[in-house]
């Protein structure tokens, strides 16, 4: 970034992109989550198991739609089996949680290995990837061109999302339904509403997201899985959630600030600081936002 | 009472064997001699003195991070700086011992000391904004953990590296500086007497002082604490600087008590353990004693059979995660009729005799 | 000093100690990959495991007591990291033989005369790296409207990987005093998608060439290159070859790895061991001129290197060998030093 | 009209998980398009019926019997498909939520794949209608009073074509013309042919509605009859299981030099029902003031600025002449002040810690409770046994968690540590609601006897005959105003007071 003119802006805009779109997804999901009640700590698990078996499936039959139909499988499988440990073994949600991302990041890397015989990375599996999208008539128009064509399917699909679940919460009988679990379970218990049910179900979408989330890494961004290579990415999701206090445009929001700050990051890494206080700008700013933004709450409710 | 007590014990014992048996047994039976690896699990780690020595050090810090995380999540905020903290103090220490000219018998505890005011910040600051804006504390302690870790390998890259050493190392901890071993044979040394003496101290401080009441009234109930006109927010902050000065006083102690040098480049993991033991002993400093040896146990039993045996690491990875929930499932360990089974007797006379004194209290 | 007497009959046991995971397409993958070959070579002779200590360094002392006091015959396990623990246990184990790659013991102090230690000269072979990205572009081979400059991805700002660093910019300045070379940190060795967005970044800002050094993240390089049609150097393995089969498009745009004989080096070891020759006692600094470090010389480097830019790296490697091409090591180097270079060459 | 029952409870038991036994074998039968009541003490095991027979509970033995027929009903749902509704004691309404949307929840109308929000509204407007309950479909269920959210409640059980609806204790947070206007339309509802089943402490509400009268006490059946076959005493000694004692009666007390007083006090709060609006009052030495006021007047906001935790926007408060601007909580609590909250288990205590806990915080840094930093468990444990002793606390020992204890055992545990501060200044907002005969009269005799002993009171509370048992003055606020203020003088009648607490009348 040696000129900072309008046109280098426009070409950061994609990476941002790109980076909030795995946050976003998983973001998505933990918010499906929260909102029922059941805060899934086990997105990072989750997506680290959707990576791999969007890119399994996929080498194996060739396509990258059954690839990444089985990343949300596996996704929702492992919401379904958190949701065993919460509702029917009666575990600490928070814990099973822990134990899920555990689980996976073991069980992916051995079953790579059983696979493979490597466990670092499917190099050696011809995985398919999901296209990037361009956008006909768009694409031609030089700066509107590169915002909103060119970029990955998923990240389309990430943001498609946003009103998608924010619809669902808002205004469907399921949100309604969902929330009111989320809020008051005994309430919605009174309300005839088979609570357990909603919850499973959230849990399972909220692993499906993820699934989503993990796919982008292994048939997005790169064309492999390797260990370990949600690398976190999760547990941000979960401060997305936090920061987006509970609605989809907010996590969307949150996501976007955690993208771009991360984005940042990467571009600043040419002016010559030290490389580790740049890798504390997508930490920090974050914090910072959180503090500016609780700030301005604060004094919006005492004036009020 | 005590016989509903070992009578859990009896099952978490019961279930254990069988998750165990589950994901060990078939790996174990694909060896030449599955009953080692069995053995070797469950008994292994009580046949060498300096297996035994290795649970005892990993539990060290195991039970003061729970420690920390106990004491805040007591107090009701839900920190996890304990990880950030915990690396921090680690650093701040060895960088004391190594750049402030002290008497030996000054390094240690200033070091841990300074270690720990050091390290504490990155629990103190998410408790500080959310007691002033009400900033979600999950967030920005989750956020400064990160921060924490490249700060620290700022400090080590540009202040604390041994150009002589081939990695991003500091220079050596001077051995006047380290904890004095307790017992030949093993590792275990004066830190481990430190955790346990946290831990009591921790008990004492949750339910015997004014102070630690004023806090779990905070963390149980904040309109309680409102309506008895507690300083809530000091309140709040005071768990959070006790919590932060714990889990980083663990980190200073760790290094000074088992490594050469501060070695670190990514965070080391004690902060989740914390909040696994934590959860585990129920937020119960006393409980975190034998939560966090029963986890190292689990441990050291995995190292030995993926040491001793071909069975991948991995697999003892994803025990370890079964055992962490079939342990808290409350459907089985609060199950009555199992209870029932295994303590011999039935609740429903208990429950009579409860009924009564119940009305008893009336007249 | 030489342990070849203390050998009984009966195989041979070989022991590789990874503190870390398998995994890393480095140092560990190919340690354990040198424990393969010894096997395949020597079949029934030898019997060989690999321990996986895992990242907690705690861990990693104990596991070496209850090895050292086992029957293994050979220990190998590699990295700095590790100097200070088999510093410490292997005096006590004046039977056991230790192998240490990439690491050493403090010879000067006595007591290490069963340790083997052996460096590898990464930056020789990187320089030959930085004479390859430097000489694409000189020569037009890469066209210059893909960019002026050269990359570095490296996984953190730590010696070894900064070894590779020191190399890679006097081998590209020694071709063009005034090359520029954009250099990132991942601050993770397993982010693969981190990786390919730093080398995306660098690849937009001119860079035409990048070289990664940063385990599983640094093959996100590889996937941007493929991306922007860019050129991709591997590092440790042959890169291109990983994706040979499975992703030819993506293995196209590697030009070469510089690779690290690990491997090939834990063998030679074993070799030695056995005929009792292995020069325990001291340490070994291999490179260029052992075979240890350098460059594929297969694969797209054949079709994509002009000759006179292969004879060029030649003669750079011929003048390594022979002296008369010092190296910088950033072993020993302070930080201030380091940091002038990586400004003088900023883009 | 059909003789048969409509329900009838057979043999009725429940053992709690806990090993309470609630209800022990309990036999009765109701008849189709009555109004039959319920009463009995605290924990006498009224809502554990109520709850088995709306499917939130499943009894341990005995069964149900709907039009004669043995059914099962495992789950709300099924209650609701049998035509059974209910109002529960504790609200079940989800705050966040709209009054349509709470109402709608479980059974919403669909458009396509969303929620028919007008359709809904449209239903709950024909509910207000047919009922005559009037509610603001759009509103958020957080922001509106207890009342309102009492009609709420009722709408959204009767949204369910209810043949049979329960009524846990309904009135408890009603003013007397809300508790009018509610019997009102349960006369219409049973008119057009429901049955109601009416739970409530007050006998005179049982009379004035019910036709049928059932008493349990201590989980057993303790007497079933007509109304019209047996009279109050004889109704009150089947609860109590022994004849009451002697009402308490007011005045005689003497009161003395201003302890608190409040000129041009403003707040403005974000609540509209927490509203001050320009109010002066004082409270003298010795006296006991009642603030009466339809819930949502202004109460809240005049107790939360009375006990600290809110600061006026305008005006003045004087504590014994001494300004208290900037003075919090545990400052004004230095100065004297007590505050049994409204709410017990929201600010009252905390249900996870033990009663010695929860009878003792405040208190603890007290020298008798502590030493240094450190706390006299003994001391605290045998303090709580006398506060358990002294105010008749029915629990299972000084170390059971809050939660452990019915809302009137915990209400007396409350106020045994708001009293023993002996208080110069008591603010006791509610402090008998949802509280039993027996227990009540407890309590008005503590506040009785602090007044007597020269302390102020404050009583605010929607109980009128409370209000006029106990007060020497009353106020009445209407939208953050007084609206009128008076002596209680023995002729004053809760009618007279309806009125002002409307807002149709002001006297100030
Ligand atoms: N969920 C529960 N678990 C354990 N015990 C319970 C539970 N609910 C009620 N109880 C106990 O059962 C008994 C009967 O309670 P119930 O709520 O039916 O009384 P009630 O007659 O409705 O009293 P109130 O007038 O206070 O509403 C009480 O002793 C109560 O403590
Ligand atoms: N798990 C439990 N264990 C023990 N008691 C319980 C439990 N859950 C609820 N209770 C008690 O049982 C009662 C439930 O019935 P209900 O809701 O009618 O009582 P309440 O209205 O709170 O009591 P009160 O009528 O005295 O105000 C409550 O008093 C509650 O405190
Ligand atoms: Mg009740
Ligand atoms: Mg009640």
């Amino acid at each position: 970034m040696t000129q900072l003119d309008l046109a280098s802006l426009i070409t950061f805009i994609p990476a941002i992109l790109r980076v909030t779109t795995p946050i976003l997804l998983a973001g998505l999901g933990v918010l499906i989550s929260s909102r029922a009640g059941v805060l899934n700590i086990g997105v990072e698990g989750m997506m680290l198991s959707g990576a791999f078996a969007g890119v399994v499936v996929s080498a194996a039959t060739g396509s990258a739609t059954l690839g990444f139909l089985a990343a949300l499988v596996v996704g929702g499988a492992l919401g379904a089996a958190l949701s065993f440990a919460v509702h029917v073994l009666k575990s600490d949600l928070i814990l099973s949680g822990i134990a899920l991302n555990m689980a996976a990041a073991a069980g992916t890397t051995l079953l790579l290995f059983m696979l493979t015989g490597d466990k670092g990375m499917s190099g050696s599996l011809s995985s398919q990837v999901l296209p990037s999208l361009t956008i006909p008539v768009l694409a031609g128009i030089p700066v509107l061109g590169t915002l909103l064509s060119g970029h990955h399917i998923l990240t389309y699909a990430a943001f498609l999302a946003v009103p998608g679940v924010g619809l669902f919460l808002m205004r469907t009988p399921m949100g309604l339904r969902l929330r009111a679990v989320g809020e008051n379970p005994e309430s919605a218990e009174i309300a005839g509403i088979n609570v357990r049910r909603v919850q499973v179900g959230a849990l399972v979408a909220s692993g499906v997201f993820a699934g989503a989330a993990g796919a982008f890494l292994s048939m997005g961004y790169v064309s492999w899985f390797s260990q370990n290579m949600s690398a976190g990415r999760g547990f941000i999701a979960l401060a997305a959630e936090v920061m987006g206090h509970g609605s989809a445009t907010g996590t969307m929001f949150a996501s976007l600030l955690l993208g771009i700050a991360e984005a940042a990051s990467i571009a600043l890494q040419g002016v010559g600081l030290p490389s580790e206080l740049m890798q504390t700008v997508p930490y920090l700013v974050p914090v910072i936002a959180l503090v500016v933004h609780a700030r301005r709450r604060q004094r919006l409710l005492a004036r009020a | 009472m005590i016989r509903s007590a070992f009578a859990s014990f009896v099952i978490t014992a019961v279930l254990l064997v069988l998750v165990v048996g589950i994901v060990l047994v078939p790996i174990a039976m694909s060896l030449p001699d599955p009953l080692a690896v069995l053995d070797t699990f469950v008994f292994g780690p009580f046949r060498n003195p300096r297996h035994t020595g290795n649970i005892i050090e990993m539990a060290t810090p195991a039970m003061m991070c729970g420690l920390a995380v106990a004491v805040m999540f007591r107090a009701g905020m839900f920190n996890l700086g304990v990880e950030g903290a915990f690396f921090l103090g680690g650093l701040a220490t060895v960088a004391t011992v190594l750049l402030v000219p002290l008497p030996a018998f000054a390094m240690a505890p200033v070091g841990i000391l300074v270690g720990a005011i050091v390290g504490s910040s990155v629990c103190v600051v998410p408790g500080y904004l959310r007691a002033r804006y009400e900033a979600s504390e999950l967030v920005s302690s989750l956020m400064l953990n990160f921060a924490a870790l490249f700060i620290g390998l700022f400090v080590v890259n540009y202040f604390l590296r041994d150009p002589a050493a081939g990695a991003m190392v500091s220079y050596k901890i001077p051995n006047d500086a380290k904890l004095p071993k307790l017992i030949a044979g093993t590792r275990i040394h004066l830190g481990t007497l430190i955790a346990l003496a946290a831990c009591g101290l921790g008990a004492v401080y949750l339910f015997m002082t004014r102070a630690g009441f004023e806090a779990r009234i905070v963390g149980s109930n904040p309109s309680f604490a409102a309506h008895l006109g507690l300083p809530i927010r000091s309140i709040l902050l005071r768990s959070q600087v006790i919590g932060g000065l714990i889990a980083a006083g663990a980190g200073g102690i760790e290094m000074l008590g088992l490594y050469q040098r501060f070695s670190w480049q990514s965070l080391p993991g004690n902060g989740w353990t914390g909040v696994v033991v934590a959860i585990l002993a129920r937020d119960n400093p006393i409980l975190l004693i034998p939560a966090a040896l029963f986890l190292s146990y689990l441990q050291v039993g995995g190292d030995l059979i993926a040491r001793n045996f071909d069975v991948p690491s991995e697999a003892v990875g994803l025990i370890q995660a079964l055992v962490l929930i079939v342990v808290t499932a409350q459907a089985i360990m609060r199950n009555p009729r199992l209870l029932r089974f295994v303590a011999g007797s039935k609740p429903a006379t208990n429950a009579a005799k409860e009924t009564k004194a119940v009305e008893g209290g009336v007249a | 000093a030489s342990t070849g007497a203390a050998l009984a009959d009966g195989p041979k046991k070989v022991v590789f100690l990874v503190n870390g995971n398998l995994g890393d397409k480095s140092f560990f993958d190919l340690g354990a990959a040198g424990l393969k070959e010894i096997k395949a070579k020597y079949g029934d002779a030898v019997e060989t495991k690999v321990i996986e200590m895992g990242t907690d360094q705690t861990k990693w002392m104990p596991t070496f007591e209850d090895v050292s006091e086992q029957d293994w015959d050979l220990i190998v396990s590699s990295t700095f990291e590790i100097s200070d623990i088999i510093g410490e246990v292997a005096p006590n184990h004046p039977d056991k033989t230790y192998v240490l790659v990439d690491g050493v013991v403090p010879y000067e102090n006595g007591g290490y005369d069963n340790v083997y230690s052996v460096v590898f000269k990464q930056n020789e072979g990187s320089y030959l790296a930085g004479i390859l990205a430097a000489g694409l572009l000189k020569d037009g081979t890469i066209p210059a409207d893909q960019g002026s400059s050269i990359g570095f991805l490296g996984g953190m700002d730590i010696p070894v990987i900064n070894d590779f660093l020191t190399g890679y910019v006097e081998g590209a300045r020694s071709v063009n005093p005034d090359i520029k070379v954009a250099i990132s940190y991942a601050g993770s060795f397993n982010d693969a998608a981190k990786g390919k967005e730093l080398a995306l970044a660098q690849y937009r800002t001119g860079t035409a060439i990048g070289f990664n050094v940063a385990g599983l993240t640094g093959l996100g390089q590889l996937a941007a290159a493929k991306d922007v049609g860019k050129w991709a150097l591997g590092v440790n393995s042959d890169q291109e070859a990983i994706f040979k089969e499975s992703d030819p498009a993506m293995a196209a745009k590697v030009a070469t790895s510089m690779v690290k004989n690990i491997d090939v080096s834990i063998l030679r070891a074993y070799d030695l061991f056995l005929e009792g020759k292995l020069p325990t006692g001291k340490v070994e600094a291999i490179g260029l001129a052992e075979n240890a470090v350098g460059l594929v010389e297969t694969g797209n480097f054949v079709t994509l290197v002009p000759e006179a830019l292969k004879k060029q790296i030649a003669d750079a490697r011929a003048g390594i060998i022979d002296g008369s091409i010092k190296v910088t090591s950033a072993f020993g180097l302070e930080t201030d030093k380091l940091n002038a270079l990586r400004d003088s060459v900023r883009p | 009209m059909t003789d048969r029952p409509i329900i009838a409870f057979a043999g009725i038991s429940k053992t709690y998980g806990n090993g309470t036994l609630a209800l022990d074998d309990v036999s009765f039968a109701i008849r189709p398009g009555v109004i039959h009541a319920v009463c009995g003490e605290n924990g006498a095991g009224k809502s554990t019926l109520m709850k088995i027979l709306f499917g939130l509970e499943q009894p341990s033995a005995g069964s149900i019997l709907l039009d004669g027929e043995a059914v099962a009903i495992a789950s709300p749902r099924v209650a609701a498909d049998r035509g059974i509704g209910m109002v529960h004691q504790h609200f079940s309404l989800v705050p966040s939520l709209s009054v349509a949307e709470n109402i709608v929840l479980g059974q919403e109308p669909r458009r396509g794949a969303f929620l028919d929000r007008a359709a809904a509204r449209r239903r709950v407007e024909d509910l207000a209608r047919r009922y005559n309950l009037a509610v603001d479909p759009d509103a958020v269920v957080r922001t509106l009073s207890v009342a309102a959210q009492q009609k709420v409640e009722i709408l959204k059980a009767l949204s369910r074509d209810v043949r049979v609806l329960i009524l846990d204790e309904p009135t408890a947070v009603l003013t007397p013309p809300e508790t009018d206007e509610l019997f009102e339309r349960l006369r219409d509802m049973r008119a057009t042919g429901l049955t109601i089943l009416f739970i409530s402490h007050k006998l005179r509400e049982v009379r004035a509605l019910a036709s049928h009268v059932t008493v349990l006490r201590a989980g057993r059946l303790a007497g079933d009859a007509p109304l019209a076959a047996i009279d109050d005493e004889a109704i009150a000694r089947l609860v109590m299981g022994q004849a009451a004692g002697p009402a308490l009666k007011r005045g005689g007390r003497v009161s003395g030099a201003p302890r608190v007083q409040l000129s041009g006090v403003h707040l403005k709060a974000r609540d509209a029902n927490d509203r001050i609006d320009g109010i002066d009052l004082t409270v003298h030495a010795g006296e006991i003031l009642g603030v009466a006021g339809v819930d949502g007047s202004g109460q809240r906001g005049l107790v939360s600025l009375l006990t600290g935790r809110a600061q006026p926007t305008a005006g003045s408060i004087a504590y014994e002449g001494q300004p208290t601007a900037g003075l919090g909580t545990a400052a004004l609590r230095r100065l004297g002040l007590a505050h049994l909250p409204a709410d017990r288990f929201q600010d009252g205590g905390s249900k996870r810690m033990t009663l010695v806990e929860n009878a003792i915080a405040g208190a603890h840094r007290l020298a008798a409770f502590s030493s240094g930093p450190f706390l006299k468990r003994r001391a605290m444990e045998t303090r709580t046994e006398e506060m358990i002793a002294r105010y008749k606390v029915r629990c299972p020992g000084p170390n059971a968690p809050l939660s452990a204890l019915s809302g009137g055992n915990a209400q007396k545990l409350i106020a045994a540590r708001e009293f023993a501060t002996e208080p110069r200044f008591m603010i006791a907002d509610q402090p008998t609601r949802g509280i039993d005969v027996a227990a009540a009269a407890f309590l008005h005799e503590r506040l009785s006897e602090l007044a007597a002993k020269g302390g102020a009171v404050l009583l605010v509370t929607a109980d009128l005959d409370e209000l006029l048992t106990l007060s020497d003055r009353i106020v009445i606020l209407y939208a953050g105003r007084i609206v009128a203020r008076m002596e209680n003088e023995p002729g004053l009648t809760p009618e007279r007071l309806g009125p002002y607490m409307l807002g149709l009348e002001s006297a100030a």
